[in-house]
């Protein structure tokens, strides 16, 4: 399953724009121009993009709290992402979602969820409609390792097992619940058993490496695709910046981040691709500016956009 | 006209729904082979077969949540929670995911999703088979709350959940399943938010829900006896609130008694009672408002307590006996 | 681990008193002499008396919705029980409890629960408590294999090996949840196997054997009294009665049954105990009458036994 | 006297009675070395180790029923929801188990549980970390509610709490942690069920709860430059309620506003109109009862929506001077 070229370009390119949107975000926040918390994914963009860039554009995702990563790399318009960061009335969400609600629904972006776990069950109900109305589509459903504990999870499970939804499971393990390391109660490895007991065609891989989980999503995408039904894929990666805003680090040692660091997946994808010749240093210098400066101008578009209006506080609570 | 049981009205409003549209699927625990609990369901496993009737093994975070994810891209679901009880292992997934989907992604998505499930006491089946939340979910902005009193509202209402394109909490009454009335044999629409007059009166309203509904309109019977004449209020959808036939209705009769089931405090009385009181409706009455609800006590096993638990038809005579001797 | 004709005695007897209090159940049922519903467990009698012969007087169980047996092999007083079968003042739980609630707390028997895996997250509380009391008590914790199913059995398990409480968790796989039959969504084995995931010694029994339940439960007890923390039995059994009063047994052939009939857990250990000549054919009988002879006298016990007063709703809401 | 943050005064009402009692601990997600996803619990770890602070993954059924189960054996455990919005995965647990238990054993068994949650919206957290559910709680019998809008407050009902043998759900404001006040060092208790009026007042009566207790009071500062005399009533524990307090403090201004930030319909303060609307203060009335509480809507992420969702000072001025010049 080798890249053209222009993959190359585009994950290169996604990968950067995460990044870059993470620290704009990070950036903003401190300058007081955002307000609420935040959960930020550095470190884990190949987990994002590596799994997405199997699926076809109607396809659909379901994300978590952490999602700009998944959101970016579903092909959100990052003005209109970046807007609804800012909560904006033209962001994606009317300003109403804000970070942890981020959904583009025409992409195919069927939300990320302040709930933990929350989004899991609703993955099912989403393969089962597919599945009903003989769709082709397919779901990758994402959650984290502190997910897994959830009842909602153990439940899901079952019943996607025995409906056979479409749907791909992408647990992105980052070590840690919060301050819960995910190898005190249990590990990327036991996810994934815990999934072939359910039945669920599980594996785990090196979530730092954008081949590694692209291959193994392929598969499940291809499984689900093909009407075999669901499966599990844990991609073992690591967030480097602490949990949210209200983050001490203090579960956590300076060394660990550090080791954890040298996995970069972004500068291991960027060498990748120099090494096989998809990619000039060149090129990849131009794609790292170019994804610098859309966020840059995301965050113009931002930060130069209208606040909901008060008045239209009570629209879209229900439907007509 | 023809007549049915309330529980026959659930099954063919289902039933024409599914007939209708294709996107119209259930799911839930037992309702397959095994018709469901109270057999609501019976007999739809063959006629729509294991691709719409989702029979679950139990979990109810799950299959609600499977239910708001189907609807969340265009499917109509049914969920049976099979006692209400156990809508407390659901509310997760029904107050903030389905009630709030659509308002969070900035009015991107609709969720056509109903959930229904049996409340009540009556049969016995103790303090983890009985109870009454509706003042829950009526608490939660993105739903609908319907109750339905009697088997035309049923089918009426449950019609219009099916189609309506929010996420619906439909209660029913255990002890109402098997009670009969004239329902017609093709669909209609009654629509949500719209209250009806049980009975007309003069006297003093009496505003009550679900099987409340039935007993107030024996307590009525028995009171027009002694000269009082009741009105008798089915709000039949709690959430939206057809605030303007209840003010109305007070304003004629200048008094009121709040009928419920559910326990008194922190109940669905509270809400019609804050309605009436910061309405027109005020300066029109005559006495306190009054509310005759659940005691402050799980619902008992023992029959003599689980009856004394709730509200009787004796109960609602006295009480409105007292409220229409009443001067202020 | 060979019984005593004492031990052999008691068993036996515990097991016809189950027997012969679910048949009571039923007929005072059918005479109209009992509202509401009820489990009957006429079938898992090795599972109850096997599992619970492990325990000293003060250890304590907790359980489910189909606890009539459980509640008789804690050593429940037969008339308080059969009176609070009945709904009377005199029962264990003054009548407000009735079949779905019957607890002997002073008996150690903290009580069957109508919630399907309602008991499971307390059974970790309990045991966390006993922990920390520092006791050498330990509890067993009695759910059905639809329990298995919910997000309450997960959660609990997670944090029964978290926290390393001296806790037995029993699930009784009478191979049905109402209608929906275990195999469609998982196995015995498969209970086991999940609980070896979750860190807990796990093993699944002949559960229409007593012996054998003795034996897999014991070894779960002396673990979790040496401090080795919980485990899991899964008794393999099969309840010969429909689920509850509302079943039609529409999801089972009577061909099921009547080979589930063959494996009668009461008539393999009569059999055993003629065997290992621990009771001869008459004392056999003589204990079976006695059984009998104990629900008859209950059941005239709770007839004659008064209804709760009115007045008294209200007690009992809260402590003082 | 000595000032301590609202946020202090729950940390050191935890840390005296785990002091004085072994049986009390601690359990909840995130609560050890992060110490809280708002740090109450910051610094307890390193008091009283791993085996009193029981750090949990994210199980909100099972450690919500694994507290249930320790106190039912007699431990007194304080469990922690990290957020009040996720109670609706615990409520099982703490609806049908720990207030039931008690009552369904016939009186057997006490459960000695405190839950603790911060509610309320105003940190940008949006709809999953922004609601207000006290009133579903009000709604069960067999547990307490306390919600308290002073440090002082906090301190004294967190220990009546940790004290009581029944279940208790302690509800904290997340805008009041940081507010300061003065506090005891000494342990004391204020007993539940105990209104406090917070300023007298004789022309009109604000019931309150939480931080609409303290924007009652600024809004109340600010009337009495207009010659409004506003008396503010803050029930504290809502259930059980002091219906007393509020009835005479009606009785003496004969106008009710009730604020509370929970959406308004379902909520709270539908249960406090009922109350005054059935009680003797009836008669005393001279203006409809007003409510001012949560809008019809989710909490929005935007920071000028979310402000809008909920009452602000400017609003409660504006709702008492409009009844305060009521004429009926
Ligand atoms: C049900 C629930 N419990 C607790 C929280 C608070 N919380 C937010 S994120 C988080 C940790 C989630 O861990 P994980 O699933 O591994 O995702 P990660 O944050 O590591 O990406 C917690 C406990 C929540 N949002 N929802
Ligand atoms: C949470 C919950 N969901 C549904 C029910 C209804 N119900 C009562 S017993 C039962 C089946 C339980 O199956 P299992 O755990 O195997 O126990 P068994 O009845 O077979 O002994 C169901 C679905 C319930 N009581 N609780
Ligand atoms: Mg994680
Ligand atoms: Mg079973």
């Amino acid at each position: 399953m080798t890249l053209t070229k222009e993959q190359a370009a585009e994950y290169l390119l996604q990968m950067y724009q995460i990044r870059a949107f993470e620290e704009q975000a990070e950036k903003s926040y401190m300058a007081g121009k955002i307000h609420g918390t935040m959960h930020l994914s550095i470190g884990q963009e190949a987990s994002a993009v590596g799994s997405i860039s199997t699926l076809e554009p109607d396809d659909f995702i379901i994300g978590h709290h952490r999602g700009h990563g998944l959101t970016i790399a579903k092909g959100a318009d990052l003005n209109l992402m970046m807007a609804e960061f800012y909560g904006k009335e033209n962001g994606y969400c009317r300003g109403r979602g804000g970070s942890m609600h981020i959904a583009d629904v025409k992409g195919g972006n069927l939300g990320a969820n302040g709930v933990v776990g929350g989004g899991i069950p609703m993955a099912v109900g989403i393969g089962i409609g597919l599945k009903m109305e003989a769709k082709d589509q397919v779901l990758l459903s994402f959650f984290g390792d502190g997910a897994a504990s959830t009842g909602a999870f153990h439940e899901s499970m079952i019943l996607a097992e025995l409906f056979q939804v479409p749907v791909v499971f992408i647990c992105e393990n980052n070590q840690y619940a919060m301050s819960f390391a995910a190898s005190d109660w249990t590990t990327s490895k036991k996810i994934a058993a815990h999934g072939e007991l359910y039945g669920l065609a599980s594996t785990s891989t090196d979530g730092n490496d954008l081949i590694a989980v692209r291959e193994a999503v392929q598969k499940g995408v291809d499984l689900a695709r093909s009407g075999g039904g669901p499966s599990l894929v844990v991609n073992d990666t690591y967030r480097w910046r602490g949990h949210s805003k209200s983050d001490r680090n203090r579960y956590r040692t300076k060394e660990e981040i550090e080791e954890w660091k040298k996995k970069d997946p972004i500068g291991r994808f960027h060498d990748y691709c120099l090494k096989e010749k998809l990619l000039t240093e060149k090129e990849a210098e131009e794609i790292e500016d170019r994804a610098y400066a859309d966020i840059e101008a995301a965050r113009v578009f931002a930060e130069a956009s209208p606040d909901p209006s008060v008045d239209t506080l009570e629209e879209g609570v229900y439907a007509p | 006209m023809r007549e049915i049981t309330y529980l026959e009205a659930v099954r063919e409003a289902m039933t024409q729904e599914m007939e209708r549209d294709s996107r119209v699927f259930l799911i839930g625990e037992d309702i397959g082979e095994y018709g469901g609990a109270f057999q609501v369901s019976y007999g739809m496993l063959e006629k729509f077969g294991h691709e719409r009737i989702l029979d679950t093994p139990i979990t109810e975070l799950g299959l609600t949540g499977a239910a708001t994810g189907a609807a969340l891209i265009g499917m109509r679901p049914i969920a049976e929670i099979m006692f209400m009880d156990f809508t407390t292992l659901a509310s997760e997934q029904l107050v903030n995911q389905a009630a709030k989907l659509r308002f969070m992604f900035g009015g991107q998505s609709t969720v056509p999703l109903v959930l229904r499930t049996p409340a009540g006491s009556g049969t016995g089946a103790a303090e983890h088979h009985s109870q009454s939340f509706e003042n829950w979910f009526v608490h939660v902005p993105g739903l609908k709350v319907v109750m339905p009193s009697t088997p035309y509202d049923v089918k009426g209402l449950l019609i219009s959940s099916i189609r309506d394109n929010n996420p619906v909490v439909f209660i029913e009454h255990k002890l109402l399943y098997k009670t009969k009335g004239e329902v017609p044999e093709e669909m209609y629409e009654i629509p949500l938010g719209k209250a009806d007059i049980k009975r007309q009166g003069k006297d003093l309203t009496i505003i009550a829900t679900a099987i409340m509904v039935k007993k107030s309109l024996e307590a009525a019977e028995q009171l027009a006896q002694e000269g009082i004449d009741v009105e008798v209020v089915d709000p039949r959808t709690l959430r939206p609130l057809d605030t303007e036939s209840i003010v109305n209705s007070v304003k004629k009769t200048g008094k009121v008694l709040i009928v419920h089931e559910a326990v008194k405090t922190g109940g669905f009385g509270g809400e019609l009672a804050a309605v009436i009181a910061e309405s027109e409706a005020f300066g029109y009455l005559e006495a306190p408002i009054l509310r005759l609800a659940g005691r402050e006590v799980p619902i008992p096993y023992n029959r003599n307590l689980e009856s004394a638990a709730v509200p009787q038809v004796e109960d609602i005579i006295v009480k409105a006996r007292e409220l229409a001797n009443l001067k202020v």
